[in-house]
């Protein structure tokens, strides 16, 4: 079992090519790659948007709110949101099974927690609000994209919202912590840190990690990944002017007032299991 | 093909414009929407091909690995058609298991592909019984407004022409590497599936979803560029007479050659 | 790449043999396999028949109509068809797995739609006729044999019928136009068009075809296969005489006055979903 | 072993025809219906069998392929029963996955094959820890009307019994390749499955349908040609004494050897 | 085909041993293997048990009398026992997976039907008892020891029972009928009895075999098996003692006198579909 | 994370105890229940832990064997984590394929123990693109109540750091055999991992089932030895403030190195 010794050397030559650092595609340690955001791209969908961030290319659709199936699924005072998150087997190379994986639904899982804090659930009791998100083409930081596109359609689905949600990713590279891998740095990188931000609310609502960072790093990295989510949210809101001709600030709506309204008077409650 | 009051007034408005020789869209009968293709958009697979016609939105997607041959056909590759009904596409659409429609879909187009020979599977062996290379043709519903046989089946021949994929070099020993090289999938006929649409008495070409609802049947023809038809697929609960089925060949056959002028002309 | 220079030699081999042409068994070119059809084999079943065709042996079994389950797929005005294509592990060499393929499915679906034209579907709203088929040995052409099968077993259990559904292939070998395809043929068989056909009505309710051909052999193909579907209508005709001691015209009703008299007023409409 | 009003009162009807020694068919307790086994009647498989009991029709296909030994026993070929509830076979039996009685049946027959050691598995390998035969032992009930566990067990002793599989020829090298020859299975013993139901107090053989349906349980016991039992299987929500047991294996294995001279004997 | 010639001669070794006979833990041909039950261990289940017989380590969860999920599998006139038997992946070498096997399927069949006499199932209309158990580890003998520990865990949970199930397996080994064999003994056993016994009631309600037995060995393999229950009936009856500080008898209700009441008038009879 | 009316007052119960600086069972707001952490209590496993925390009660199994290297890691082992709401955990836990909580909490010990690069995975190769070791990580849960992603990595850490796995030969010929051999699983690190579940303005540890219920988030932080973070994880429909997500930190990196200390103590 010597081959452990092959890896310390890699790591100290990683070291010492610390001073000339610079990233593959030459952005700055702060710099997102291009990002582009369209929305209504599904006639069929209540709201929409595509993106493409790096090379990522995805798609997202929102159905809903609607009623929802199966039943027994549903909340009696209060709507559901559900995100589905799936790779077209081309996305990516090798081509993957069309089938779900564990990643898949914990990427589902995490996307959920991330918009669910600036919606108004409490307004559509027994119903289900889908947000069905295709990876076309991925590069790295599908999740963060696919946040950005999911809440987008949400706006363009006309569903009130307190705040848009922006996703970007920070990570650490040849001991850098830098904005946004794309999957070429992905493969070298030390870790990654994808978060998502409520701009107005000052609130992180998704926030993984892996890798291995120093406590300090780690913050350092959450820090320089809500500035990369400051940038990606005038993307968004661009894209959204360009649609509706006004900013989306008409539409976000006061999250406290809204959500004292939302609250149900105490008498009409029952279970709901 | 349902039953209840919304979609049999539906059919009554389609049939009395299709009466009156036109469309609820005002096209001619044979007509086709707006097709537009592209190719080649995509960096992660081999080929790729992106068609809208009208609404109706797909995407296709061309991956070549290697894999095992089929026991019978050991010195063949193997190509595999998989569709998937996403369920961005469609309200009533849901994840899950792919749909009847989904594997049908999915049938069709690789019979069209298979059937018309398009590629040549002996030059897609690389070790007799071992290892071959495995085209894989994803197709991929965004949207849903009909007629998804012809823009699949569109799709998956422009993904495939644009197609560059791996060279694997086989050693003496029968080893298999890869090497940095691509090579053109060499298409050997250019197949393209035209759908006819049969209601009350007329026929139709690149139905809507309405119109799919309301229709009688369909008759897939699929036709080479030598004007060969490579499949056929009749669907829906009702029969086609003998001449019916020869206007549609007819149809169909004048169709082919076009969209295919058309949408995958040679650059 | 030079293997396909040998499939063009074999190629021009097989011109070569043209002129010599016969069938591996000995038929002629429009002739039939041998055809065995039998009713009533399945005692629980409401109606049942099996079939030799070559070497195909294929049990066809209907239950209905009846209530159907789960309901949400049931119709508020009309009966609806199921066709269950199945294959006994046993029934190719070699031996396939028991779970359903996406072959199968297919074939049920054109199957359902071969039989249904000659069904009064309108009279049994909410109900379900259901059609088990299951290959016991499958030679060439399960489709077509199954077709016949069933649409026997159908009339077997007393469902009323527009026309009998009879079915046979053509197909295109050693450049010639012949009926029904055994599957020694299949292999180096150049086209396959398996057809069903309304003798009475003179519809077509199955047509698929693969394979290379003109469209001129595609009609003669075509035309050549109804041929061969007569034949096996009249021993489709000879199998129910003998169970019923009459001839299946009796039983069959006349299409267009059925039709009238199934159709439902128009009052009691409901939304089917 | 169900509870509802006319399942007591066929309970009833039956138990009263039971206390007068005989049956609903007018079969003593211990008889069987008519028994029809025809072999060989396939040719796509290397082993066939049908039986029909009564009412009761089931098929039986044999298959032998290659395949790769489990790993702790490499040198032995693999024998596998599965069991099909073909959804034509009975008015409450849905296309799906099994259920669990299809589950228990190929259990049932499977162990009863094996545990007789039927075949020698050691002369199934071929290749050690690459290459053995597996031998497929599929059995498919196109009829249900009761005893389905005798009608398979008997069925597949049948198949085997006629079954021919390819020889498969082993180089120096190791490399496995078919020959044109085949050679019969060599059997090493003839288990038959007898099973029987006890309703209320009485114990009756070749139960049909309906004396399943309210029979309280049941034991199957399986015996070679040497009188040995080689499986037993106890099944239903009800208790038996030592006696009963002992009393059952008396009839099963009487029954055994009557039925294995009648159905199964060498030619 | 000359390696049964290899076999043959094991066998006649085998037999050369016979005089020398012991068993390679060293017990004697009646004796059990060491057996442990703790009652209470799953504080969230109605009631639980845990078993140690030899190597197995075997947890037994019961929930209910408890509404049915889905309702159609239930009967309107008695309760549904279900039982589910389940190995740990880690259980077994190798490793197995979690995905429930036909054998599984089987066992929790026969399990069922070794627990259901001893229930007063009639009193729970509508309504399921759920057993649950737990491999741990596997030893020779699972299926005994998870009725042993089911039966305790019935009892803990409150349902009246007309009597305790006990379990134990009896064998063949180098041509000596002997109880309870573990995995070590398994491999080279000639044949495996196991049975459940309900003790007060002198019935078997749990009997397989697989191997070759005469007949007269078959019967002398049950008689010393429920020898083998009554041991463990024992120790069954200890570890309830311990936690109700009270005899088992205590609990356990007449039987006839039970079912009798039990029964339900017919007047209030319904089908059960 | 429910709405109706139960929660609502378990809610508020909850929250007038926290305001107060405890919790229902009287403990701190950081405090964990008693831990018993049990290793190597299984034969057939290479490595086992049992952890109970409070009435919480999961065991761990860990399994070598031999596999197959992923395709971009030919020369590398591989570890794999699987998570199993066993149905006896809970009344509300059901027989059936995973739900999507132990898909999460697979993931997140799975991604706490390679993120830490806890095993040297090249030292687990054995013939390149052949022939690795595969360590599967098996979390099986008993008896549920609360902070199962602490329990299971903790019970992870221990299970692994007590493992003592075959060693595999490999001949010239890259022939591998198993001998009578085992050695040790060399730990790299230590991770563990520790959740702060939020509710209203209150951080605890170590939640119940009954304060999961009404809590509005959590977040898991899994340090190392050296305090490095390996992981994070937030879940739940709420956000966290960056002073927030500071003072998780904080909280987890002081209670990760004294549980480590506690519970994971080297011999």
């Amino acid at each position: 079992m010597s081959k452990s010794k092959t890896k310390a050397k890699t790591k100290t030559k990683r070291k010492s090519r610390k001073k000339k650092f610079e990233r593959v595609d030459g952005r700055k340690a702060d710099e997102l790659r291009p990002v582009k955001i369209e929305t209504g791209v599904i006639p069929n969908a209540d709201g929409s948007a595509y993106i493409e961030m790096g090379r990522n290319k995805i798609i997202a659709g929102v159905y809903g709110p609607r009623e929802m199936h199966p039943k027994r699924l549903s909340k009696p005072h209060r709507g559901v949101l559900r995100v589905r998150y799936h790779m077209a087997p081309f996305s990516v190379d090798p081509r993957r099974s069309p089938a779900p994986s564990r990643r898949d639904t914990e990427i589902g899982m995490v996307m959920t927690d991330a918009l669910e804090p600036a919606l108004f659930l409490e307004r559509y009791p027994r119903s289900v609000i889908d947000v069905y998100v295709e990876i076309i083409q991925a590069d790295g930081g599908t999740r963060c994209a696919s946040v950005n596109a999911a809440a987008v359609a949400l706006v363009d689905a006309g569903i009130p919202m307190k705040d848009l949600v922006a996703s970007c990713a920070a990570g650490k590279m040849e001991d850098h912590i830098v904005l946004d891998l794309g999957d070429y740095e992905d493969k070298k990188g030390q870790a990654d840190v994808p978060v998502a931000y409520m701009p107005k609310l000052e609130e992180v609502t998704l926030l993984q990690m892996d890798g291995i960072l120093t406590t300090d790093e780690t913050v350092e990295a959450v820090e320089l990944a809500i500035e990369g989510c400051k940038q990606v949210y005038e993307v968004q809101r661009e894209a959204l002017k360009k649609k509706y001709g006004m900013d989306e600030e008409d539409t976000a709506e006061d999250a406290e007032e809204s959500e004292e309204s939302g609250e149900e008077p105490a008498e009409s409650e029952e279970e709901d299991k | 093909m349902s039953n209840n009051i919304v979609s049999r007034l539906k059919r009554k408005k389609i049939e009395e414009v299709l009466e009156a020789g036109t469309r609820m869209d005002g096209r001619d009968l044979n007509d086709f929407r707006e097709i537009e293709v592209r190719t080649n958009f995509l960096e992660k697979s081999e080929g790729s091909a992106e068609v809208r016609m009208g609404k109706t939105h797909i995407v296709v997607g061309v991956k070549a690995g290697l894999g095992t041959p089929f026991d019978d056909t050991p010195d063949e590759g193997v190509l595999m058609c998989n569709a998937e009904y996403t369920p961005v596409a469609h309200q009533t659409w849901e994840p899950g298991p792919p749909p009847h429609g989904a594997i049908e879909l999915a049938r069709v187009v690789d019979r069209g592909l298979r059937s018309a020979e398009i590629l040549n599977m002996e030059d897609l062996g690389l070790v007799s019984g071992e290892k071959v290379y495995i085209v894989f043709v994803d197709l991929y519903v965004l949207n849903w407004d009909g007629n998804l046989i012809d823009a699949c089946g569109l799709g998956a021949l422009a993904a495939l022409k644009g197609a560059e994929i791996p060279v694997f070099k086989v050693s003496k020993k029968n080893e298999v590497s890869e090497t940095d090289k691509t090579q053109k999938l060499e298409l050997r006929c250019e197949p393209i599936p035209i759908t006819i649409y049969k209601i009350g008495k007329h026929f139709i070409l690149d139905a809507t979803a309405d119109e799919e609802e309301v229709a009688d049947g369909r008759l897939t023809v699929t036709l080479d560029e030598n004007n060969n038809v490579t499949t056929l697929q009749k669907a829906g609960p009702v029969g086609f007479t003998v001449d019916e089925i020869k206007k549609c060949i007819n149809i169909a056959s004048e169709k082919a050659a076009e969209i295919r002028s058309q949408a995958v002309a040679s650059e």
